[in-house]
């Protein structure tokens, strides 16, 4: 399933100067054809379809079409990422649908604090890495012979 | 495309790059470490962080956690599953490291925001004796939040392509890259520099070989710069001979992890014998590492592959006998059951809708209900990947306190041979299943590791303005080789003065395949064969001179194609020197079918001389350092 | 692209489709006769016919000559040699009659201009027994040149695409095509119709599956349009099972026949072991097939394989080693030997010259010279194909001084068994080893028995006019399909609402590659397989209606991945249908490993129903009709 | 080797409407660019190395580059065909040059005639073809049981 776009939907991100998939592909696929200002995949081959993309997508018009090679027509399978939460639609080849809800993060988005809340007690020169033992919730193993 | 490129020189004490698990693990650490010792760190991406590398799309479960606080694993039991899991070949004290500070990552992500699937008593569910479920779309996204927000932006650098590595005599000095999106070619000068850019995809043929090749296990997008960059710095490289070939659902690779641990799931072949079964007399053949449990990844292979040579695949993962299993003690109270059957229907369509989104939609696309039917699952083609079961990376310092009097320490954990070089995650060998929480934690070892060689060693490295100059126009030649020619042909892709990194690629992979024991050769090679690959490799690497690029986009596949045929003649060599077969499931020596306990069980190292680019294998000594066979 | 199709009405008496062999034989043939007998004689084919058609190239021998004035060989020791060849699976009558009338196309050859080695004497230079050599390199253009002297341009159609028969009740009534250079659509009306549209290629994947998939064996341009073109018109198919795998120079495909016939040159594996001799014993595993001289091809491929299986390859060619024996009996003198080395030089170039220029080009970018190295040799990918050593095809008339009072005749000789439908060349069956030569001489039988059938039938079938319309709206449906959905994404080659040629085939490939036993699964298949294999191919049958093209040229893709697919499925169906392994070397039903004879010696034969799109798959028995055995 | 075009060298037969290499190739791979009148080969994927479209263009504008796949760069193999030979010309990779001349025909261009100078004695309800037994030089085989 190459991921495509679909014209129709696709605002080229208000003409920002980064748009949402671009900025989020992590194969450099994603290009902004500024004189349609619409996005396109510029290497459908080299697609892994981990739909960074789509999901990123302010529109909602990023889909994803089965790989040629072993994808029979028909079914698609299309996230809606909200901040906390995911939710999935299956189409199936023969019509029947499917719908899933799953978690995505605990926490305010942006808020991941380095130290996880956890004090340091580590030194540069113990065994101990930042935020060890608290984080690790014991005794750093060594080996005693 | 104009040929002007602005040089752009950071200057900075520690260079991380990558932006994957490793080096997500270095920034928080670094980051601490540094803003208390005064240290500037800078970071590197080739993509932007919060979607970057393995886990850029999600990953369904944790699979290094020890849990040594409940008390039923220990680190050694840990270091006992690896080193048999591949067949005698691991690092005891990097491995040790590794597992001794993974909970305290996996720890961080839970604090971060990462939806940990949690039991009654609000404890971690277990997939497998080390692995934990997660709702895992975001953990890049969460993973990467705390590195940024340690680094802070000013100091990463995304959408730059590190190509290089820049030396001070037998120091490392930085790294040269460019952008993929602005004509900007930079300069970073370090104290040290951790590479950790991840694994080597789309060496060997793949499977798919029309569009659905962007369909590899391991991302596309990793493409052995790591390998290459560690390389070519002169660093001794390990395990180069360890490729890893999944078992994955047939042709878009959804895990099978959680379908046999969580599930319990049999795998049976076309004629319903179940090959871990009928097969297991064959693992007496393979000394101790045939008798213990879990039984190897690739003697998991093998029995399967066995079944496929004889012609009796498909082999099908029987995902709705499994199903059926667990929902049987519900089958008295149909309320209950329905319930459970939808929670199993849920939790199987989660495992590939957080990882392998394209498995989900080949579900729904050929009408695939995992609860009323089986699924074929299949070999991969193989991978090169520290991280995972394969093993191949730098050969790294251990840390003084576990390594410390012997051949494994030379001063700074996870140190390469290359003064002030780190490598982690996928770039460091044989420490093998450290996956995304153990690379996350390697990176963290590595980082502070290089904070203490930086202040050790603080001085910044002279960098040779005319070696940066000559790495510049060779970044950039690709560019001009198509400016030059382009006029030439009418067919912009069939020119006989260039090379587009397409077609290069394809010619690597094939070359692999069939020469060097891909998947269309049953996965085996021999003496000759080997030869033969090194003749093609060298008049593929001849013409890597001519390979060409029409734009900055391009210009990174040519790159990605020059990371790539050095891990595969770094591969290439190590299976020629390794007259045994060790690891049959992921490659057979034809010639030498047996393995060989009294001269193989070592390390096959190797070196490349920067200098006179000849290349040395050798072997390094497996050592037992905490008593445990 | 205008959605506006001029529709041109042809009219005509005999209708040859195809310019290749056959069609070249037909057309001299069914020229002369027409004259004399006022028949009207048209031809179309889908490219120019100058070089259309696997000769196009050119050849560098003529695989099939008797000889019979040389009084050497006769008709019956060619019937034994193809019948033992094919494992028994042979049609006596059609074999003898194509025999007796070879020489005759041969000796026209001559005289139309063709080079030919000769003697000392003037005589033909034999290659092997069968096979005489040639400067072949405008072997097409002047067979071609006989053919369209004979029928004159006008009653020539080039560079139409012939699609779909038309049929009046149980009678062929003429077809359907399009060009791929003008907006037309052409509608022949015929009193009877020669099928000579070639074989089928790239059913299966390629072993190189970049660029070089253009480098099959066979030209890339035989789409399975003959066996497409009958099994629509519901005429009963015989031997698709037999696919054919050459054994080939690696990679470029050029020829062995000179080299193991007129070189004599010997093949061995990596460990230098020649697999004709260590695995002579296996032939006994064979019946009375495995005792025959020349071996049968496939047990020689066999025989390679089981080398390669065991990890024994790669295969090689020993040219170094050939040439210095043809040139040892001049060394005493070192001028001859100089002449005679320069000699064998030159011809071993141009066996590749004439008929693989891609072959002499590999020669010539890997710095090989015949002469002091040897070459790989490797099993290919499968192909279908009448003429060579596959069998599959129309299951058609023998002559009644043959075949007459046996279930081989019905009336016409290389009529199907629709009325007025013949075919002649790779569309006809079970009468291999035809080659160019044969595949001449058969198109002349098949043209004088279509006058014939004419004149005893001398009426013009009806064709229905809604029946053209729908199949006009068929033939252009994906260049609408094309335009309808084209705006729905922002890259024409990823759109939910349509597929385009090139992935369809890809699709194809990989799915006959996997499960019907292609060249990764080591030619090995079982039912189960070949029922997942039916699954995929009918998920795909499915798809084809939502095939789209951007132009003519693509149009012609669609539909010749229409045609493909068709041989595919009677592949599928018949492969299940035999329970035995009878052609090791070509494919292997790993649950029903050896051969039967009690069961299987026999014909497995196929029919379409194009009303209920229904397939029926039965035995036919082989007959001895001539006391060959 | 894909068959490319050099762009220098062709003129796209000067405007004719079929330029010889659009004639000649037998999968209808060369297209003229009425633009700038010159050919390109649009699927080089499906080029099957034939040369028909070298030997027949009259600017010897057309070359082969190996199929990238399994071909190293660097060496040409170049054919001049004229009426009764043909001339090739095999650059190696390591520079070296081999020539080689065969013949191609031994007749006029054009001049094929159909029955090649054969009587015909074959009747439409005779077992010989067209111009047999002339052409076979000996008696239609028949089976005598
Ligand atoms: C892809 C994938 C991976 C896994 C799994 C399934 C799938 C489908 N599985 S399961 O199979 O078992 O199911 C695992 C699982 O479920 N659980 C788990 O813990 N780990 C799994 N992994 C393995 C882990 O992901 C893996 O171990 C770690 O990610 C390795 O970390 P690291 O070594 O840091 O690599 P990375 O890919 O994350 O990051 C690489 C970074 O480098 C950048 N980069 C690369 N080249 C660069 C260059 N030249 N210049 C600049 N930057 C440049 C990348 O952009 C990236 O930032
Ligand atoms: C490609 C090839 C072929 C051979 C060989 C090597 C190579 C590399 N070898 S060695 O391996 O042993 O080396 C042989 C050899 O040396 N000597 C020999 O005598 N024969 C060999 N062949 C076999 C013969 O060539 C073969 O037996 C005959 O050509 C078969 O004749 P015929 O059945 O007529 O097929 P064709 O390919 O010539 O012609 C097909 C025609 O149909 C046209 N066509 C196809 N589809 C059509 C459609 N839909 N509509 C309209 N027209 C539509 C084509 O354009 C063409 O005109
Ligand atoms: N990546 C870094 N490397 C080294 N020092 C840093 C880094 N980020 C922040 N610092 C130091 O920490 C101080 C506070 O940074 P911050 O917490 O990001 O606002 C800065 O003044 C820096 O000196
Ligand atoms: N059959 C098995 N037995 C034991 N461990 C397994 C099995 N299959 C997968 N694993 C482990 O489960 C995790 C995920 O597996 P995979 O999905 O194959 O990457 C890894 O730690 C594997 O080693
Ligand atoms: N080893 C062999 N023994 C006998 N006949 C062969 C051999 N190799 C090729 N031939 C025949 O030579 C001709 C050309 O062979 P090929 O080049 O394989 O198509 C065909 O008639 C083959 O059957
Ligand atoms: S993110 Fe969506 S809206 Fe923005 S450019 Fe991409 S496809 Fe268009
Ligand atoms: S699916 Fe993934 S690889 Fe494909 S374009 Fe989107 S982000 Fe890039
Ligand atoms: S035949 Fe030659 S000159 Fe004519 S259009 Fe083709 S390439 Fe150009
Ligand atoms: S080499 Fe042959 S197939 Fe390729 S473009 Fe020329 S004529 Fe066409
Ligand atoms: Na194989």
């Amino acid at each position: 399933m190459p991921a495509f776009i679909i014209a129709e939907k696709c605002d080229g991100c208000k003409g920002q100067d980064k748009t949402a998939c671009m900025y989020a592909c992590p194969n450099d696929l994603m290009v902004l054809d500024k004189e349609i200002m619409k996005a396109y995949n510029r290497d459908t081959w080299a697609c892994w379809e981990c739909l960074c993309c789509g999901k990123a997508c302010p529109q909602q018009a990023i889909d994803l079409r089965g790989y040629a090679d072993f994808v029979p027509l028909g079914a698609t399978c299309t996230p809606l990422r909200g901040s906390d939460s995911i939710m999935w639609t299956i189409k199936f080849r023969n019509g029947s649908v499917k719908r899933f809800k799953f978690p995505i993060r605990t926490t305010e988005e942006g808020s991941a604090a380095p130290d996880g809340g956890f004090a340091n007690e580590a030194k540069l020169d113990s065994i101990e890495l930042y935020t060890e033992p608290a984080s690790l919730g014991a005794a750093v193993w060594t080996y005693k012979k | 495309m104009p040929m002007n490129f602005e040089t752009v020189e950071v200057t900075t004490d520690f260079l991380i790059v990558g932006g994957g698990m490793a080096a997500c693990g270095a920034a928080v650490e670094a980051a601490y470490w540094g803003k208390q010792h005064g240290v500037k760190v800078t970071l590197v991406d080739k993509a932007s962080m919060v979607r970057s590398g393995a886990v850029g799309m999600g990953l369904s479960a944790i699979n290094q956690y020890i849990g040594v606080t409940k008390g039923t694993n220990t680190v050694e039991d840990y270091i006992k599953y690896v080193k048999y899991d591949l067949m005698g070949i691991a690092r005891d004290d990097l491995v040790a490291n590794i597992a001794r500070h993974v909970d305290s990552s996996v720890h961080l992500f839970d604090k971060w925001g990462l939806p940990f699937w949690k039991d009654d008593e609000g404890g971690y569910v277990n997939e497998g004796r080390w692995q934990l479920m997660i709702n895992g779309e975001s953990y890049k996204v969460v993973v990467a939040e705390a590195a940024k927000n340690a680094l802070g932006m000013d100091n990463i650098y995304e959408r730059v392509f590190v190509i290089e590595p820049l030396l001070d005599g037998d120091r490392i000095a930085g790294c040269v890259g460019f952008s993929v999106r602005e004509n900007k070619f930079y300069v970073f000068k370090a104290k040290a520099v951790l590479a950790a850019m991840g694994g080597a995809v789309g060496v060997f043929k793949p499977k798919s070989t029309g569009e659905g090749m962007g369909r590899s296990w391991y991302p596309p997008f990793s493409t052995g710069s790591s390998a290459y960059f560690t390389i070519k710095a002169g660093a001794e490289m390990t395990c180069q001979e360890v490729r890893f070939v999944p078992v994955r659902f047939k042709d878009a690779y959804g895990p099978v992890g959680a379908w046999f641990l969580l599930f319990k799931s049999r795998a049976t072949n076309a004629m319903d014998e179940e090959y871990m079964a009928t097969r297991r007399s064959e693992l007496a053949n393979w000394g101790k590492y045939g008798a213990v449990k879990p039984i190897p990844a690739n003697l998991r292979n093998y029995l399967g592959m066995l079944d496929q040579f004889e012609g009796k695949g498909p082999l099908f993962m029987r995902t709705d006998e499994a199903i059926a299993n667990l929902a049987k003690k519900y089958e008295g109270d149909e309320k209950a059951f329905k319930k459970k059957m939808k929670e199993l229907e849920a939790e199987a369509w989660e495992d590939f809708l957080d990882m392998t989104i394209a498995q989900a939609l080949l579900w729904a696309a050929t009408n695939v209900e995992p609860e009323k039917g089986s699924s074929e699952i299949a070999a991969t083609e193989p991978y090169f990947i520290g991280s995972h079961s394969g093993a191949s990376g730098a050969w790294v310092s251990g840390p003084e306190d576990l390594a410390g009097g012997t051949d494994y320490f030379w001063g700074y954990a996870n140190m390469t041979t290359i003064k002030g070089l780190f490598a982690a995650g996928d770039a460091s060998g044989a420490s093998s299943h450290k996956f995304s929480s153990g690379s996350h934690a390697e990176g963290r070892i590595a980082a502070k590791a290089a904070i203490k060689f930086i202040l050790d060693n603080n001085t910044q490295p002279n960098v040779d303005a005319a070696v940066v100059e000559a790495l510049k126009a060779e970044t950039y030649k690709p560019l001009e080789i198509f400016e030059a020619n382009k006029g030439y042909t009418t067919t912009p892709e069939v020119n006989p003065n260039y090379i587009l990194p397409k077609m290069f690629m394809f010619r690597l992979q094939k070359l692999m395949d069939e020469y060097v024991g891909g998947f269309s050769s049953n996965f085996s090679t021999n003496t000759k064969s080997l030869n033969r690959a090194m003749e093609l490799l060298t008049f593929l690497q001849e013409d890597s001179d001519k390979l060409a690029a029409r734009d900055l986009h391009e210009l990174m596949r040519v790159w990605e194609n020059k990371h790539r045929i050095m891990q595969a003649e770094s591969h290439v060599r190590t299976v020629l020197f390794r007259e045994e077969t060790r690891w049959p499931g992921y490659y057979f020596r034809a010639d030498y079918p047996k393995i060989d306990e009294e001269n193989w069980l070592c390390f096959v190292n190797t070196k490349y001389d920067p200098q006179t680019k000849e290349w040395s294998v050798f072997k390094k000594p497996v050592l037992n350092l905490f008593n445990v066979d």
